[in-house]
């Protein structure tokens, strides 16, 4: 059976090291905060200007001048630090956030992106996700592996206007997890109850199953 | 004497905005902005304004206000949802949009204030938003040039100022802010507590005054919240 | 006779306009702030990261951590603020400052000057006077109007390394008062007791006395 | 955890500091300088050192007791008058120096905590200091491009900061701390007093944790003043 998004989110919160400083997207990605490991203490980073990002804060306690990228309410932990955008994405492109996690509509077996743009379709804008993607040391995507119409998402080349080259480093999905290396996408983990073949089959870009490949543990 | 910069409200600190001008205004999403001049201007027959801003606000709030009016010939921003005015406007070609990356927004807002003109960033490298902009590589790596923000007004909202025009702003309020007060040639700070000069502590004003033109308080804040996102008590 | 040092800080301190943000360099310059004229309000610039810097402390209130950029100890007047050393170059270089006043060993009646190094003698660095003389939107020189060997510092050309080019938009010596113009130093005002024949005399550089120019009042 | 980054004093704080390496200091004159770092490092037998600080110390304090015992092998500052020791390094050309201006020194600092690889500064545009630097032309102006600094370890002093490194800085002994901080590839800050997270207001920090990676509170602070310039009360 496939992953569902909680399970995604949960598989990518297993990257996450202890000490590390983390930015968080939109949708999936923002599950991955629910599922941080025992014993591993992270920093969430909201790239309109907060480290040290808390919960949502309880019925009652909003504050409209406490939100996160997203726009939600939201709380700050101990140890939280506020400052303006420009130093928020000083950060960002000096490779002091170690891991961002994102969403996207397409990945290339090189490492491009696109989630920004649907040509014909209305554009809302990049918001941040450019800076992230150029900036990022280490970039996980977190999508379906396929979209509606059951057309692949890992491709060789991505159709829509591109968010960044050749910088996502890994790509999790409801069907496994794929290192994105010299081979393409490179298969490390296939979800319970999905076959390598069923994987090819979804996969447009380049695959390669990893010889050691491993069934990931939900 | 010269160093007072306040003045009476939102209507006198906008007296001299002229259409055609280009307008900085601070906030991310509705968080922040300065909400009494954006109602001024949109009481204002101003129209042609190219306005900076990382959002557009909503259809009926912030800079939405002034798009209904079809006061913005050209909005720069990162990120232009929820807005269904904005949506129009735009397929129907009544108003231009540049859309840039936020960093490149935030930096070029820097750049203004401290004097570069111009910074590189990666951001947007070999996408469509790197088009007709000069690529250079450092250490093995493309960076697109962009240009310091060149704008007549800034307009920003901060928590606390002084007399003196130093502010200091609350929580994510201060996004872009404090970038924007630094970047316009004249800059506008409207304020929720307007307090006598020395009540700040100099070690935490995160905009000196000297970047500061004029200062009121603002009255009858709405601050009104996109996603109430709350949680549960136990 | 000729202005002595505090007269020239007072002629230079009628410059001063209500308003103004001020950065004072070491030496004259630093005298300017004793003369600021009644009902102008000025807030001097400390380039270490100050605004709003006040006077000397009193004796046994000096505090390390306060010093203005000749390290000397100083104290803070209300309404100052404290920034970093790159927002204080910022503010400098995108022209927030109104007026710098700053010494010279030389300038050229092209606004050129020199005043941070003599070859072969130790150089001790330029600190912030590059910055300043490259930034702000108006410069006065404070200076005698010659060296001790009685050479004009008034010159056609800087003979010493350049601190920055076409810069200095007036010049306020012991002998006058001099705008940097199209007529290379273009005297408006004679300093008490001295004759435009000395000034000539003693001006190396393109001279012009103007048509209108005025005893100055001391 | 992975966040708590308190380290117990100065000599573990540099512990795994090798000579070669690059090392800014925090610090204008002998305001706001990492003292006990300092006396760490001259207790060593470390060598070949480059060091980027604004100035050099004197004979007997600061970076001027690295110099006296030849551990720097080039020293990039702005200004270093006032070190007899420095002075005959430099002139019998024991020690490589190289002056840069002020303001270039500090958003050379910035660039690398901004990830900006270059910036641009008129700062010494027609100078000797231009020679080999590439000049660049905005709107009729000229500017030198300058780069980022790449520095090994960046070492700073602050007022205040707590186990996750966040800081805060004290009048102008913040100068060049925060930008520093910023800057190092591994950051060390030694703070007059360590507090539990959650202590500091997060509104009012100057360098995010995010850019320290040791802290530790450091002791018997001497803070010598350069230039004691009092006056009498009437």
């Amino acid at each position: 059976m496939a992953l569902d998004k909680v399970q995604i989110a949960q598989r990518i919160a297993k990257e996450l090291q202890d000490g590390f400083y983390v930015n968080l997207g939109i949708g999936i990605p923002t599950l991955v905060a629910n599922y941080i490991p025992e014993g591993i203490d992270v920093v969430l980073q909201s790239e309109n200007g907060l480290l040290g990002m808390g919960p949502f804060p309880y019925e009652g306690e909003e504050d409209a001048d406490l939100i996160n990228a997203g726009k939600q309410t939201i709380t700050t932990l101990p140890g939280s630090a506020i400052f303006d955008s420009a130093m928020s994405f000083g950060m960002i492109r000096a490779g002091k956030v170690h891991l961002t996690v994102l969403g996207a509509m397409e990945v290339a077996d090189n490492g491009d992106i696109a989630n920004w743009k649907i040509p014909k379709k209305l554009v809302k804008g990049m918001g941040g996700a450019m800076d992230l993607v150029a900036s990022a040391k280490n970039i996980i995507v977190a999508m379906q592996h396929t979209n509606p119409k059951g057309e692949s998402k890992l491709l060789s080349n991505c159709t829509l206007p591109l968010t960044g080259v050749g910088c996502v480093k890994k790509v999790v999905t409801d069907l496994g997890v794929f290192d994105i290396n010299e081979h393409g996408f490179y298969c490390i983990e296939i979800a319970p109850g999905v076959t390598a073949d069923e994987i090819k089959a979804k996969t447009a870009g380049r695959l390669v199953i990893a010889d050691d490949v491993k069934k990931m543990v939900v | 004497m010269g160093l007072n910069k306040v003045v009476k409200n939102a209507e006198e600190a906008i007296h001299d905005i002229k259409s055609g001008v280009t307008i900085m205004l601070g906030g991310f999403g509705l968080c922040g902005i300065p909400e009494n001049c954006i109602n001024a201007l949109a009481a204002t027959d101003l129209n042609g304004l190219t306005c900076i801003s990382n959002n557009a606000g909503v259809d009926n709030f912030g800079l939405g206000l002034l798009l209904k009016k079809h006061q913005i010939k050209k909005m720069i921003a990162s990120y232009v949802g929820e807005n269904a005015e904005f949506e129009r406007q735009l397929l129907s070609g009544e108003m231009e949009v540049e859309l840039i990356p936020q960093g490149t927004l935030a930096t070029r807002c820097l750049a203004a204030g401290y004097g570069m003109p111009a910074i590189f960033t990666p951001a947007g490298y070999g996408t469509e938003c790197a088009e007709g902009k000069e690529v250079r590589e450092f250490n093995g790596k493309q960076y697109l040039m962009e240009y310091a923000f060149d704008a007549d007004y800034a307009i920003v909202k901060a928590w606390k100022g002084d007399t003196q025009g130093n502010l200091i702003f609350k929580d994510t309020a201060r996004n872009f802010n404090p970038l924007m007060a630094m970047a316009g040639k004249i800059t506008i700070a409207e304020v929720e507590e307007l307090v006598p000069v020395g009540e700040l502590d100099p070690n935490f004003i995160h905009t000196p005054g000297i970047y500061v033109h004029r200062i009121f308080q603002g009255t009858n804040y709405e601050k009104r919240i996109e996603q109430r996102t709350v949680r549960k008590r136990n």
